[in-house]
């Protein structure tokens, strides 16, 4: 193996990283009294992020090097841990997608972190400084999660990520905060545990192979060769933690409680960004690292995910609570993500990345309007709404573009997530798709009954005084439909980026997608007369199909046939 | 007469000593049984230094009583600080550790 | 017909084609303008909402002359690229737009028929404060509608599904204030997304089985070797899953009656002349699957064929104009399910009579909308009567729709149904004789209801409230139902005359079965037809026309009429294996979720807790106690030291 | 006796028949001071138990050729610590006796099992791990110079550091003895003046002298209480610690029924 070139391109990855940071110290450096500007500070920074992420993410060639703008510096010397970033295209995604929400989530929580009074003894450490600076401080552990390219810097900053994130819950949700804080920080440790113990595995395994031990993620992927009992073991490891973070079913019991008691933008920030490192996980780490476990576990998983999809969205229809019911919601569409990723197809992979990116526009837009909601009515419960799109229109339209994008409503961004997800589970394993399938039926239940009761009915006496949205709120909103709309109608430009990243990942696991069944049946049956029009003309479809030149064929056709086949065009 | 026989007494003061401290709850008895048992360890101690022909045992005895005359001091004002606030010496009053 | 080897390819667009994508755009933009610009448009919204579709006719109608002017020689299926959609491996799906002799029929109705219900619903709706937006969500309507007939690939045409599906949502939903109509849009929209399933696990198959799902692909591939039966009728069922429930077919009929809850135009636009119609639409483009598959085709003429009956039985006994009307449709469509699915060369003939019953259904839904808005929106028909003479020209428009659908000589419907009755009996066999005998036994249902219907409200006396003044609409409504009446009248001749529209549709759907091959003659089945017609009329005539209509609904009836009443139950059965299972399902996995699964993360953190208490308990705060354990310690350390030393 | 026991266990380590004699004579005693020292219901008693132990301690020192430890045991143990605890006892009341009902569950049984299971393994591993010892005496340790020199040169040459470190803790001890024990004013102390006023606050008898004890013909003692006009007994007469059911007045007596 050749050498990688530890330094290419720009650092971005550093500078999208650091740039919180920055908002971060100048809000530290505000005087109490002038506390209320650190959301200024904080809206400031995150822009700014965001810009240099678009520039990012400009700067990435759609052709280029695997990973790009990386950097990599020996960190811990004695394990060969190092401080090496990068990103490629399914980073790329994530991270555009982290610093757009940001900036929203700061908006969102505009009056969230306000004392009551100026000398409010209770409140006396939570003031928007705090605040502001644990949702940035946020920002930059995730977009350290997603560029890392080293396992054991990830893994800190997975950790790391628990720590402001569990303040933004705590100190600041609703009356069950502490208990729901304990919860998500008890859960997420659990599976840090078991992946720390996976990754001090991993070192293991390196040492033992390589002589010295690594933590250099692209050096473990090109030369270290894991058994396949070890790859079990390491993969359950890392697939558990990161099963807990998306969360998958059967460990999403936290997320409703965590949710439903985190103020808005901090829900938006923990469900639309923070959880994507799961699953983000899983397409970094699992499939690339221990593509033999990852074969092996994938009918198990698809089965959680497929139970997942179902169960969130029957339990989303049984909720009371709108938070809970957006929370349960998730569940379910994470089961689609995970579903994607683990059908080993370029389409469910690029799908799965693509639905992390809308899953976080489409939650964060149904947080948000929850939040609009609650903050008039000063109560979560489906209940208590009612006619709502009568008196305030605008607001009653973003509450249905909301649950109509939570729906997959094809022309809006996750129709294309969703869609690409069960096409590629369904040339793999049909009856897990077909299966999905029906929770796109039980998304309509959930969000149309949660409509029918909120916005639509008579004008109930407590929402009659409901204001429309504010230039503010309008402001939170807007960008998110904005992104929901372009992503459904163009997702051309950031599919083309994710979908070579998806074929390395997959290329382990599965070489190249599967060939349509109507053309393995021309290759199988080669005494049909018109066979050989048809099988030149489908292998020329296939080799059309297959970029990486890999094809895959059933067992009594000779591989030499079909690649002589597949090339010659 | 064997040397070892002065261990065999010092082993069953000692035990007396502990099953003592055991037993009773006044606090300056309790008191009164750990020196018994530290004084079955000096008989030992001593025995030792004899067993093997060297002084060292009888110095660590020596320490032994120096530090369990200081132990005494403080233990027995502890007793007394005790019995001032509780007006009570018994070792089962002075509970505050509790669960 | 396709040959084995003929692949299907569409022709690059050119010239004026290439405005194709205006055709959606002008409606499309006019909704984002009107929804979007909130209430700076409330003066003029409704004029830009007339403005769009009809934009899009006049565009239709040159490329509709544009198509007809090239010769056989030039291909008539024109593809106008747009831009990539989505790009995944071998997942390529495009925003293409196909304009072709099915398309142009399909954005002629639309634009056509949907421009007069916009200028219809400016009177209509002139007085509700929302008319802005209602104009606004039609247009979303009119653009999703031609998306989805415009489209080349059916990932694209599932968009403009969807698409018709919330518009038809927010119609129907439109005074959302009250509940009934917020629960009749979440049920149609759930149980449209049931069908959009099926249409969506077709595509599925389809890139599963061909690597594609582009029309020109697909149609392609299915003559290809290797493609087995098995999947191409899967495809084919799942095809008509989804069209079932676009088009209210049965077993996804019950939202159609409740979706009456809309305004009329709605009910007119969306409900009767187009969207529920997407369906048939569906199948007729498919016809290359269904060609394949003799045993999809079978099932498509079962839905047709039971719908059809279903549709005009619960027509029969419904008191409410519009369900009345709405439960015909149900039947027409049906009609039109049984004529496509009868396969090769039929399709044009379903399309037909798809033409035909935009027009009269429109016309007639219309003129209900026009006997409503004059009886302060009274549906009850029980509450009419006598309404001819003081709304002559509802009456009149109204009853050229009537006529026309139960087919009476020389109206529009005579020679649409007449031919779908005749294909049906050529099909030959058990199953032909059947459906064709179906067929005209629901043409003699038809002229029951409709005549029951007519009688209600035009004829006998006058059964209105006393603060109820009946009264002519207004000429902005008036004009287009003239102008329906007139399409309903005319429409049959222009369509057959010389079999013009069979032919034109040919590219799209395959020629025509060659004629002479009839069992019955087509002069002596149209006497049948008529005479069976005439019966139905004369019927209604004995059973509700000779004596005064009762004001309430009688209560001693037969048991299939208390079913029909109740819509054959349809609800009910949807209630009692659907919605009552799955509310009783939710709760338990609420439940579930609440004690089991978090039960079992709460109770591991309990026990750690609780057995953390219990052995808290063991610090009495005696020290003698300490001391005993110390002392047992101490033993036990000793002892196995002893053990080791000795073992 | 002394000397005799010195001389011949001075002569070398095996122990002589004086040694013997000496150890049967006294370790039944030191067992039995022990054990009584436990039973004991008073806690002077245990005192006196546990200074005939120490008492014999000593005298096993002197046989085993620890002079110097021995004088320290009497003078340090039995002189001064000894005495600590009954300045103690004293302070907080001699008579204090507990009740010899055991009041946790179990804990005398519990105590007496694992005593005596620990006893019999300590027993038992003398007997394995001593058995091949000889004594060797610790003379010639001393290097003629007598005991209380060759302690002294050890301790001030090799233990000089821990010497040193236990007079630290010796006096850290003190300190610590004096912060435990005294008493921190809180309130200011009170003059004579605002005694009487409070007792005059408080009315009644109490303003007056306590009325002395009874003298009478053939009781003066001072647990005798005086007679008040009427006859009864003046309660207030008599110190409480002082009032014994048996220290009664002797009604029978004639000249003093009146």
């Amino acid at each position: 193996m050749t050498t990688l070139p530890a330094h290419s391109g720009f650092p971005w990855v550093m500078v999208i990283g650091l740039l919180p940071l920055l908002g971060v110290a100048g809000i530290l450096l505000l005087p109490k009294a002038r506390e209320a500007e650190a959301r200024m500070i904080a809206l400031g920074a995150s822009v700014v992020t965001f810009a240099a992420s678009i520039g990012m993410a400009i700067d990435y060639k759609v052709s280029g090097k695997p990973f790009q703008f990386t950097q990599d510096y020996t960190w811990i010397k004695a394990f060969g841990a190092h401080y090496a970033l990068g990103v490629d295209g399914i980073a790329l995604a994530l991270i555009l997608m982290t610093t757009a929400l940001t900036p929203i989530c700061v908006l969102a929580s505009w009056h969230d972190a306000e004392r009551l009074s100026p000398d409010d003894e209770a409140s006396s450490g939570r003031g928007p400084r705090l605040f502001f600076s644990l949702l940035l401080a946020t920002e930059t552990l995730v977009i350290g999660v997603f560029g890392s390219l080293d396992v054991f810097f990830f893994y800190v900053l997975f950790e790391a990520m628990l720590i402001p994130m569990y303040f933004l819950i705590g100190s600041f949700g609703g009356p069950r905060r502490s208990y729901a804080a304990v919860k998500f920080l008890l859960y997420s440790l659990v599976g840090g545990l078991l992946m720390l113990v996976a990754v001090i595995g991993l070192y293991v395994t390196s040492a033992h192979q390589l002589g010295h031990g690594t933590f250099d993620y692209r050096v473990l992927i090109n030369q270290v060769h894991i058994s396949h009992h070890e790859q079990i073991a390491l993969f359950l490891g890392f697939f558990i933690a990161f099963a807990i973070k998306a969360p998958l079913w059967p460990f999403h019991t936290w997320l409703p409680d965590a949710a439903s008691e985190a103020p808005t933008g901090t829900a938006v920030m923990l469900v639309g960004v923070l959880d994507k490192v799961g699953t983000f996980g899983f397409l970094r780490f699992c499939i690339p690292l221990f593509p033999y476990a990852s074969k092996l576990f994938a009918p198990y998983i698809l089965g959680l995910c497929v139970t997942g999809i179902l169960y969130g969205a029957l339990v989303a229809i049984g909720q009371k609570d709108l938070k809970r019911l957006v929370a349960y919601s998730s569940v379910s569409h994470f089961g689609f993500i995970a579903l994607g990723v683990f059908a080993f197809t370029t389409q469910g992979g690029s799908g799965a990345t693509l639905y992390m990116v809308n899953h976080g526009f489409s939650t964060g837009a149904l947080f948000l309007v929850v939040g609009f909601l609650a903050s008039r009515r000063g109560s979560r419960m489906v209940d208590d709404f009612g006619g709502v799109a009568k008196v305030a229109p605008w607001l009653g339209a973003m509450v249905l573009i909301a649950g109509l994008s939570a729906l997959s409503l094809p022309g809006l961004s996750t129709f294309v997530s969703e869609f690409l997800v069960l096409v590629g589970t369904f040339t793999v394993h049909r009856w897990f798709a077909v299966v999905g399938i029906a929770g796109i039926v039980l998304a309509a239940v959930y969000v149309l009954w949660m409509v029918q009761r909120t916005i639509h009915g008579p004008v109930t006496r407590a929402v009659e005084g409901f204001r429309d949205l504010s230039l503010r709120e309008a402001w939170v909103i807007g960008p998110v439909m904005l992104a929901i709309v372009f992503l459904g109608v163009n997702p051309k430009p950031l599919l083309d980026r994710i979908n070579p990243s998806i074929q390395r990942v997959n290329v382990d696991v599965r070489h190249g997608d599967p060939l349509p069944g109507a053309a393995i049946h021309c290759v199988r049956l080669p005494t049909r007369s018109s066979a050989a029009y048809s099988s030149s003309l489908t292998l020329s479809l296939a080799a059309a199909r297959c970029p990486t030149g890999y094809v895959e064929f059933t067992s009594h056709v000779t591989l030499t046939s079909i690649s002589t086949g597949s090339t010659v065009k | 007469m064997r040397v070892d026989y002065y261990l065999y007494l010092s082993a069953v003061l000692f035990t007396i000593g502990a099953v003592g401290v055991l037993v009773r709850r006044n606090a300056i008895v309790v008191f009164m049984c750990v020196e018994l048992m530290l004084n079955a360890v000096n008989l030992s101690l001593v025995t030792f230094a004899r067993l093997n022909g060297s002084l060292d045992g009888q110095i660590i005895a020596f320490f032994v009583m120096v530090v369990a005359a200081a132990e005494v001091v403080v233990g027995l004002a502890i007793i007394m600080s005790i019995f001032r606030s509780r007006r009570s010496a018994s070792v089962d009053d002075a509970n505050l550790l509790k669960y | 017909m396709y040959s084995a080897l003929h692949a299907v390819t569409y022709a690059k667009s050119t010239g004026v084609f290439d405005l194709t994508f205006l055709l959606v755009l002008f409606p499309a933009a006019s909704a984002a303008v009107l929804l979007l610009g909130g209430r700076r448009t409330d003066r003029w919204g409704h004029l830009l909402g007339c403005a769009a579709p009809l934009a899009s006719f006049v565009i239709g109608v040159i490329e509709f002359f544009a198509l007809i002017s090239r010769d056989g020689g030039q291909s008539r299926q024109l593809d106008q690229h747009l831009w990539t959609w989505v790009p995944v491996a071998g997942f390529h799906a495009n925003v293409n737009v196909l304009l072709d002799p099915l398309s142009i029929t399909f954005v002629l109705l639309i634009t056509g028929v949907g421009s007069l219900i916009h200028i219809y619903s400016v009177g209509y709706m002139e007085h509700d404060p929302d008319r802005r937006r209602f104009f606004g969500e039609l247009n979303l309507f009119v653009a999703a509608m031609l998306l989805l007939v415009l489209a080349d690939n059916y990932l694209l045409l599932y968009v403009g599904w969807e698409g018709v599906g919330l518009a038809s949502y927010l119609l129907i939903g439109f005074w959302s204030h009250k509940p009934s109509a917020a629960v009749a849009a979440k049920k149609a929209f759930l149980v449209n997304r049931v069908g959009d399933v099926g249409l969506s696990i077709a595509i599925m198959l389809m890139f599963a089985t061909f690597g594609t799902f582009s029309f020109s692909g697909v149609f392609t591939a299915v003559h290809g070797p290797g493609v087995r039966s098995g999947t191409m009728l899967a495809i084919g069922l799942m095809l008509l899953l989804g069209a079932c429930g676009k088009s209210a077919q049965a077993p996804l009929q019950s939202w159609l009656l409740d979706a009456m809850e809309g305004p009329t135009p709605v009910s007119a636009l969306i409900h009767a002349a187009t969207m529920v119609t997407a369906g048939v639409y569906l199948v007729a483009r498919s016809g290359a699957i269904y060609d394949v598959s003799p045993h999809a085709r079978l099932a498509v003429e079962i839905v047709g064929a039971v719908t059809l009956t279903m549709g005009a039985i619960i027509g029969c006994a419904h008191d409410d104009i519009k369900k009345v009307l709405a439960a015909s449709t149900m039947s027409q469509i049906g009609y039109m399910m049984l004529a496509v699915g009868l396969g090769p060369g039929v399709y044009a003939i379903g399309i037909m009579h798809l033409l035909t019953h935009g027009f009269f259904k429109a016309n007639m839904f219309l003129g209900a909308g026009s006997v409503m808005h004059g009886n302060n929106d009274e549906v009850n028909m029980r509450r009419y009567g006598g309404l001819r003479k003081l709304m002559p020209v509802t009456f009149v428009t109204f009853g050229f729709g009537y006529l026309a659908i139960i087919g009476i000589i020389p109206f529009s419907g005579f020679f649409s149904k007449d031919k779908i009755i005749e294909s049906a009996l050529d099909k030959g066999g058990a199953t032909g004789d059947l459906f064709g005998a179906v067929a005209i036994a629901g043409a003699g249902l038809t002229a029951f209801y409709m005549t029951r219907l007519m009688i209600m409200t035009f004829f006998g006396v006058k059964r209105w409230p006393r603060d109820v003044h009946p009264h002519e609409s207004p000429k902005i409504m008036l004009i287009p139902m003239a102008i329906l009446a007139a399409g309903s009248l005319l429409a049959g001749y222009l369509l057959v005359l010389g079999g013009s529209l069979q032919h034109f549709l040919t590219p799209s759907v395959g020629s025509s079965i060659e004629q002479g091959a009839h069992t019955i003659s087509p002069w002596v089945l149209s006497v049948i037809t008529l005479a069976v017609v005439l019966g139905g009329v004369a019927a209604a005539w004995w059973l509700v026309g000779r004596k005064p209509v009762p004001a309430e609904p009688p209560t001693h009836v037969t048991l299939a009429t208390k079913a029909a009443r109740r819509s054959l139950l349809g609800d009910d059965i949807n209630e009692s294996i659907f919605m009552h299972p799955g509310a009783y399902l939710t709760r338990a996995l609420v439940f579930f979720d609440n004690r089991g699964v978090d039960g079992m993360v709460n109770g591991l953190a309990a026990l750690v807790g609780g057995s953390s208490a219990r052995l808290r308990r063991t610090q009495t705060g005696f020290v003698r106690s300490y001391a005993l354990s110390m002392l047992a310690g101490a033993l036990a350390i000793a002892v196995s030291l002893l053990l080791v030393r000795v073992g | 006796m002394t000397s005799t026991v010195l001389a011949a266990a001075s002569s070398g380590a095996p122990a002589t028949m004086h040694e013997a004699v000496l150890f049967w004579l006294l370790a039944p005693i030191a067992v039995a001071a022990a054990i009584g020292l436990v039973v004991a219901r008073s806690a002077v008693h245990a005192a006196m138990m546990l200074a005939a132990v120490m008492m014999c301690l000593a005298a096993f020192y002197t046989a085993e050729n620890a002079p110097f430890l021995a004088v320290v045991q009497v003078v340090v143990y039995t002189g001064a610590v000894l005495m600590l605890f009954l300045f103690v006892l004293m302070l907080i009341g001699v008579d204090s006796t507990e009740s010899l009902m055991e009041t946790l569950r179990g804990q005398r049984v519990a105590a007496g099992v694992i005593g005596l299971a620990f006893s019999i393994l300590l027993l038992a591993a003398i007997d394995g791990g001593i058995a091949s010892f000889h004594p060797k005496g610790v003379v010639s340790a001393e290097a003629g110079k007598g005991n209380v020199a060759a302690i002294a040169q050890l301790l001030f040459s090799r233990y000089v550091f821990a010497f040193e470190a236990t007079s630290a803790l010796l006096i850290t001890a003190g300190l610590g003895a004096m912060v435990l024990a005294h008493r921190e004013r809180t309130s200011a102390r009170q003059t004579q003046q605002e005694r009487m006023q409070e007792r005059a606050s408080r009315g009644g008898a109490a303003i007056a002298p306590l009325p002395g004890p009874g003298v009478y013909a053939d009781h003066d003692a001072i647990d005798t209480p005086a007679l008040l006009p009427d006859g009864t007994i003046a309660a207030l007469s008599v110190p409480s610690y002082l009032q014994v059911s048996s220290a009664q007045p002797r009604r029978e007596d004639p000249e003093l029924g009146a």
